[in-house]
């Protein structure tokens, strides 16, 4: 018996052994863990997990944003409106062919526009009023309205893919991947990893793309890593080159240490609290209740709770890194923690000692942020219940303003009118999450700005201060962005994103 | 005995029919609309109603009911993923496979060390081998999860580098932490189980009889104590079985793993009703499976059950399946 | 499912002797005792909780964010400054009775289920069974977060959905006791001198099914704290600020390295409490069988 | 008494077992002898330690808490008690081989029946025998189709089954058997059957037996002599005629009263009032003398010697007279 149990015991010893050390392998390959693989390579998808960073090298756009937030042709040649945009008028390059060899023309783009526009899982589809043809390379889009930002998200989101391909896939691309990028999806396990190589066949030079979406590593690795202290584990074990969006607390243990490169950004899209606007909701017509709770909220503790510093207060509802945003509201007061001021306010206004409840999402940061935001409010004497429900829940609820008095979310968009548009918008009433509340004052306000024209600091000036005055929605932090990578890799000639964070597979790497 | 297993698999079928009809009766009541949560929290008002008639989510719920299961049971297709199109098979192709190496990894490292200790604590009752077995096997099913295998990570990827922390890139190899990590609930139960059974065994007339016929101590325990005492355990390993098939999802997130626990708690998250609901009835074919092999496992173990199936009497053997 | 196999009923009717004897038993087992006193004196410092915590377990202290243990801070201080050793008091009441009402919940259900298809036999028998049956080829953990996701969360609907997750075990194994228990000769005397059925149920077939039933439920207990943790792990669970001890643990995984005391200590708790119950549930085993006595 | 040299020679054997932490005197200073192919009966009530005195033989009392506090038995000179396990197990099944009480739970319920056997023969056998053939021709002995070797035990009546523990006990031709109640769990008419057997194949290899039994009618059948233990020591021993002629020990009397007698026309019988003492605390004197209508103080006192009444009669009691005076 005592022999039988020392073989066992010596051949799991033996397995342990047999494994090798786990050395940063130099094969090339850029690993880079993300917090989230795709379930599917479709190219239709919803605006979820939409700022990834493994999109623009799936698949190219018509256009691309660059870091300094301007939009550059890709698959468009150029592009022009004659209506104050309204139309326009869209070229495509020559030749551009996918991996299977069709053709990328004018009738794929056009298809494609089209087919967001029936799958309606961005909203910005939405706003098109028609797309056609006019040439083999050539066709005109025309939008219902003019609204800023709008011509710019179809181009960054309307991907190469060309029809022939796609209607041949039998998943419509759910577990592999046809499209003109350079980098060919060469392995997919949903949900877990996913493998791109640079592909030679190509349709064209490396060097005719633009800088910020040129490939510069013949293969990249993304993982799926959904616990933090494994993000830090494989970085360490050399499974991973790099992490991107790495939780904070994890993140900082990699500061200061030489073998480590760490990069911290502003957040693009930061944490905001909306208030129920239903009419049952102690704080849906009681501005004084609502500007008590966003002064009993004490931000530069709020960051030290949940970010260990590693954040910045908003000085707006929304990020800073938003296109539209307006450095000088740093220098206005925005709710500044006082508590007294708190309390006077919660006498003042009509709130009787009934329980709000705080909506919040129960994974990630967002249960602990609700109970900071419950123990600031206990200290203003206002009640609070927590309720963190999972994401069904939430998409359930959101609209029903009877259903929370408060709701923690994090909202982005390129454009400062993106986040506006899907939070505010009382013609949008049906996908208002953030207030369910028809304020028609900032409606008015609200369109003001979407034409190219009221697109201005003063317009744009308006809105930000009927938002802070009536404080239907307040801006609680922006956490950093953390990126860490083994220095060994030797990343040089670094390219940021639009969101300003780094974009790994453009950078130049001596080390790999 | 074919006729009993033939009898068994077309058990089966009723069986997975009231798990295909109460699944989905279940997910229905799930609050969320699951064409809200597909088209994300933008959607518009119009795009949520096409959606939602075309998840057929209008019609009333027998008739989808009605619909659901002739796909299944008629046409044999579970359909394709609400979120991502692919066709269900098609993932849990993927997938099962990984849940089903690592559940029988881990199955295989519990009971390979479970029994082991067992028989030493059982042999040597009342001794020191023996509370510390017990002591060990204890702590087993006291230690959370996730943080044994953080630790173990911390402990053979980290400092030792003798193992994958995590992935499944490596083979075999990338399933032995989690298994490790998996199998200390049901090592522990196991080598109780064995413990207690094994006395049981230990205390007959038979092995008396062994040792009276001058058999050596260790083909008492091997030869003749072992089989009998295996019964108990082999319907441990048949519900551990089950249970871990299901149950691997922490595993799964810890050691990021694409398995079948992540598969359908994503899914229940998504309220991707499909993938619920074929996730589900594939898990419990792989259980009825399971449990025949268990029955036939009984059978080889012991010629009193296999003498009962192959009587082919109705009720030995309807009472024999419930014991 | 150990208790299923080792334990055999065949006592005569329970009487207060029985009850009796059963703890005279008890109290020789020196690892049963033990599991009892540590339980005990975990109930009792539920109990009093609110009264012994020296912090409120809702208090936060930002300056104290991961403090290591000391003597202001007897288990450190968690990642929001809350004192760990207060909050862990206070959890006590949370984890302990969910722990034993879900299990309460679902054994009396599962009797009530397994009492019916053990007596009545036949098609009714027959119906309740290939329902279990079909209950039972769901994966536990796959059955208890669809019942987590269409109830919703908060603390009741996590004990509702776990009381649900053990009813068909506990319906099983009544039923296989009743079965073993209705052979014998005093239940056909009580049918004989028609007793009614209901009666017959309940005074005479439960009572000498308990034992193994008690045992199985003791160790439920720690097996629906120990998956309450797992369900906290997903997202599913008590809502915070509660400090459930799973949800304590698995809320504060990611700072396992940097402030390890963070997870150790309520790690702690849940493994004494499985522990003890554990320790109990194999005295209780020992004392309940005739057979397994040395 | 037997003019063959003593085969089988137990010397004041004593053997405790602890139970819920008390301490169960099962033998105190036992003395048994068996010539060679002679038959001795141990009898007594159940719990008078019987059994154990069989596997103290052995030397296979259950490992935990059993042990063997003293005492020697010899077995053709040779102490069992001194030498190792592995020589042992070469005695066990070989020289010295057991029938058990309840063939119901004898047998290996998971092994085919003739591997019972082949294996007893397999362990012991120098290259003699085939194990299987010899588990086949032991089968045809016992008087079963030698076809039914691939069977297993549940497959077998009660009677059958003790039959195949019988070969199993004699397919090596052992000097001695220990038979604990062979016949107890059977039903009378296969009693007789298993009782002439094992009697045919004991004649047949000149095998030695210690029959352990309560049953006063097997030991009138099978024994040459008897001994009569109570409470873990022997009280009375002789042959069969001395006990069954002149039983002398108010216990041994007390047996006979408890069993029918045919020839007499009793309206009663005669249960020994009151109960066996409590082997954990036995008392100091003369275990019998709480239900010994003879007792007298000097029975409490102390240990009670052992009288010669006739030669190889012995008897444990100090009122040898009184009884003897006082009959039935």
């Amino acid at each position: 018996m005592k022999k039988l149990f020392s073989i066992l015991l010596a051949a799991i010893v033996a397995l342990a052994l047999f494994g090798t050390v786990l050395a940063a392998p130099k094969d090339g390959v850029l690993d880079i863990a993300y917090s989230i693989v795709p379930d599917s390579l479709t190219p239709f998808r919803p605006e979820v997990n939409r700022d990834a960073p493994y999109f623009t090298q799936i698949c190219e756009s018509l256009g691309v944003f660059n870091s300094d937030k301007v939009l550059e042709p890709w698959l468009a040649k150029s592009w022009n409106t004659d209506d104050n945009g309204f139309t326009y008028t869209v070229e495509l390059r020559e030749g551009i062919k996918d991996s299977a060899g069709n053709p990328f023309t004018a009738d794929d783009a056009v298809w494609f526009i089209q087919e967001s526009v029936a799958r309606a899982l961005k909203p910005v589809y939405n706003k098109i009023e028609s797309v056609e043809k006019t040439g083999d390379l050539t066709f005109e889009l025309k939008l219902k309205s003019n609204i800023v930002g709008t011509f710019e998200k179809i181009m960054t989101e309307s991907y190469g893919i060309t029809k022939a391909s796609f209607e041949a896939s039998p998943d419509e691309f759910g577990s592999s991947l046809v499209s003109t990028s350079p980098y060919a999806v060469t392995n997919f396990v949903a949900s877990s990893e996913f493998t791109m190589e640079l592909r030679e066949d190509y349709w064209q030079a490396l060097e005719d793309m633009p800088a910020c979406v040129r490939p510069t590593v013949a293969k990249v690795h993304y993982v799926q890593i959904a616990e933090a202290s494994q993000m830090g584990i494989a970085l360490e074990t050399g499974v991973v080159d790099m992490v991107m969006r790495m939780p904070i607390a994890t993140g900082m243990q990699y500061e200061g240490n030489p073998a480590y490169t760490v990069e911290k950004t502003s957040g693009h899209q930061g944490y905001q609290l909306f208030f129920s606007g239903a009419d049952t909701s102690p704080v849906a017509n009681d501005q004084k209740l609502r500007q008590a709770i966003a002064y009993s909220i004490n931000n530069e503790a709020l960051i030290q709770a949940l970010a260990y510093g590693n954040g910045e207060p908003l000085y707006d509802v929304h990020s800073p890194v938003m296109i539209g945003y307006n450095p000088k509201w740093e220098n206005e007061e925005n709710y500044p923690y006082d508590l007294a001021k708190a309390k006077q306010l919660v006498a003042e206004s009509d709130y009787k000692g009934q329980t709000l409840s705080i909506l919040c999402s129960g994974n990630g940061d967002m249960p602990r942020m609700a109970q900071v935001l419950q123990a600031f409010m206990m200290q203003a004497g206002i009640n609070v219940e927590i309720n963190a429900a999972e994401m069904a829940y939430i998409v359930a609820n959101r609209l029903d303003g009877t259903k929370y008095d408060m709701f923690i979310n994090t909202i982005g968009g390129v454009y400062l009118a993106d986040a506006w548009a899907i939070r505010y918008d009382p013609n949008a009433y049906s996908t208002g999450d953030g207030t369910s509340r028809h304020d028609y004052v900032l409606g008015d306000l609200l369109y003001e700005t979407w034409t190219p024209e009221g697109y201005t600091e003063e317009n744009i000036d308006k809105v930000h201060n009927y938002l802070k005055e009536s404080c239907i929605a307040y801006g609680l932090y922006n956490p950093y962005n953390y990126c860490a990578w083994r220095t060994d890799i030797g990343l040089t000639n670094e390219v940021y994103s639009v969101s300003q964070h780094i974009a790994p597979t453009y950078c130049t790497y001596t080390g790999l | 005995m074919i006729r009993y297993v033939l009898k068994r698999i077309l058990w089966m079928i009723p069986i997975v029919l009231g798990v295909a009809i109460l699944v989905f009766t279940l997910m229905t009541f799930c609050p969320g609309n699951p064409a809200e949560i597909i088209l994300g929290s933008t959607a518009t008002e119009d795009a949520l109603l096409a959606k939602t008639e075309e998840l057929g989510l209008n019609d009333p719920f027998l008739v989808r009911l009605g619909n659901y299961l002739v796909d299944v049971f008629i046409k044999r297709d579970l359909g394709a993923s609400w979120a991502t199109n692919v066709s269900i098979m098609t993932s849990i192709g993927e997938r099962l496979p990984r849940t089903l190496t690592l559940t029988l990894v881990t199955l295989f490292l519990a009971f390979g060390l479970g029994i082991p200790l067992g028989i030493v604590a059982a042999t040597h009752q009342n001794q020191w081998q023996d509370s510390l077995s017990m002591v060990f096997a204890l702590i087993g099913v006291a230690i959370p999860n996730f943080w044994l295998g953080l630790m173990f990570v911390l402990l053979f990827s980290v400092r030792l580098g003798w193992l994958p922390s995590m992935g499944i890139s490596d083979g075999l190899k990338s399933y032995i932490l989690p298994a490790a990590t998996a199998m200390m609930g049901a090592f522990a139960t196991c080598a109780r189980q064995t413990r207690s059974s094994m006395l049981e065994v230990i205390r007959s007339d038979y092995i008396t009889t062994a040792r009276s016929k001058g058999v050596p101590e260790r083909d008492v325990i091997v030869k003749h104590a072992l089989k009998n005492g295996l019964i108990p355990i082999i319907t441990m390993f048949g519900s551990t079985f089950g249970h871990m098939l299901g149950g691997m999802m922490i595993i799964e997130t810890v050691f990021a793993i694409p398995g079948m626990g992540t598969y359908i708690i994503t899914a229940v998250n998504n309220r991707d009703y499909p993938v619920v609901q074929g996730g589900t009835i594939f898990l419990a074919i792989t259980f009825s499976l399971c449990m025949l092999i268990v029955d036939l496992l009984y059978a080889a173990v012991d010629p009193r059950i296999k003498a009962q199936y192959e009587g082919q009497n109705k009720k030995k053997i309807k009472k024999e399946a419930e014991a | 499912m150990i208790a299923e196999t080792s334990v055999q009923t065949r006592k005569k009717p329970r009487k207060n002797s029985e009850f009796l004897r059963v703890m005279k038993q008890l109290s020789r087992n020196k690892t049963a005792v033990i599991g009892l006193v540590i339980l005990l004196i975990e109930i009792v410092l539920a109990i009093l909780a609110p009264y012994i915590a020296p912090y409120d377990y809702t208090e936060m202290d930002f300056m104290n964010m991961f403090a290591t243990p000391s003597k202001a801070h007897l288990f450190g201080c968690d990642d929001l400054g809350r004192d760990i050793f207060s909050r862990i008091l206070i959890g006590a009441r949370y984890s302990l009775s969910c722990g034993i009402l879900a299990t309460l919940i679902g054994t009396v259900i599962g009797m009530a289920i397994g009492a019916i298809a053990g007596f009545f036999g036949g098609k009714t028998d027959n119906i309740i069974m290939r329902i279990l049956d079909v209950i039972q080829a769901i994966p536990g953990m796959v059955m208890m977060i669809v019942m987590s996701a269409v109830l919703g969360p908060g603390f009741i609907n996590t004990i509702i959905a776990m009381a649900f997750g053990t009813i068909a075990g506990m319906a099983r194994m009544l039923r296989a006791q009743m079965l073993k228990v209705r052979e014998n000769e005093y239940i056909e005397a009580s049918v004989s001198i028609n007793c009614s059925k209901a009666r017959i149920i309940l005074d005479h077939l439960i009572p000498n099914c308990m034992s193994p039933m008690i045992v199985q439920a003791t160790m439920g207990v720690a097996q629906t704290i120990t998956t309450a943790s797992g369900l906290s792990f997903i997202g599913l669970g008590v809502q915070p600020p509660a400090p459930e001890w799973g949800a304590m643990l698995s809320g504060s995984r990611q700072f396992i390295r940097q402030a390890p005391h963070l997870v150790i200590f309520p790690g702690l708790a849940i493994a004494v409490t499985v522990l003890a119950l554990n320790m109990m549930g194999d005295g209780l085993r020992d004392a309940l069988d005739p057979k397994l006595k040395n | 008494m037997s003019n063959n040299q003593e085969f089988l020679e137990v010397k004041n054997l004593v053997v405790e077992y602890k139970s819920d932490g008390q301490i169960v005197h099962a033998v105190n200073g036992v003395n048994l002898k068996l010539g060679k192919g002679r038959t001795l009966g141990l009898v007594g009530e159940t719990g008078a330690g019987k059994t154990t005195i069989a596997k103290s033989i052995l030397r296979i009392l259950p490992d935990v808490g059993c042990k063997i506090r003293g005492g020697e038995v010899h077995l053709d000179g040779k102490d069992l008690l001194k030498i190792s396990e592995n020589e042992m197990r070469k005695i066990r099944g070989n020289n010295i081989s057991m029938i058990f009480q309840d063939p119901m739970t004898a047998l290996n319920p998971v092994m085919r029946v003739g591997d019972q056997i082949a294996e007893v023969v397999r362990l012991h056998n120098d290259g003699h025998y085939d194990p299987r053939k010899r588990a086949e021709e032991m089968l045809e002995i016992v008087g079963i189709p030698a076809e039914r070797y691939m069977e297993y035990p549940h497959q077998f009546s009660g009677g059958m089954k003790q039959r195949v523990v019988i070969a199993i006990a004699l397919a090596c031709n052992p000097d001695l058997l220990l038979a604990d109640e062979p016949t107890t769990a059977l039903d009378v008419t296969i009693q007789a059957q298993v009782l002439d057997l094992i009697k045919d194949l004991r004649e047949k290899y000149n095998t030695a037996m210690l029959l352990i039994t309560h049953d006063m009618g097997v030991v009138a059948q099978v024994c040459d002599e008897v001994a009569v233990i109570y409470a873990g020591t022997i009280v009375e021993y002789g042959t069969k005629e001395q006990i069954f002629d002149h039983p002398t020990h108010p216990y041994t009397i007390g047996l006979f009263g408890a069993i029918p007698d045919m020839n007499e026309d009793e309206e009663w019988l005669h249960p020994i009032d009151g109960l066996p003492p409590d082997p954990t605390n036995l008392p100091k004197g003369c275990p019998f003398a709480p239900r010994c209508k003879y007792a007298t103080a000097e029975c409490e006192k102390g240990p009670i010697q052992t009288y010669k009444t006739a030669d190889g009669h012995d008897c444990a009691c100090c009122h040898i007279a009184d009884v003897v005076k006082g009959g039935k």
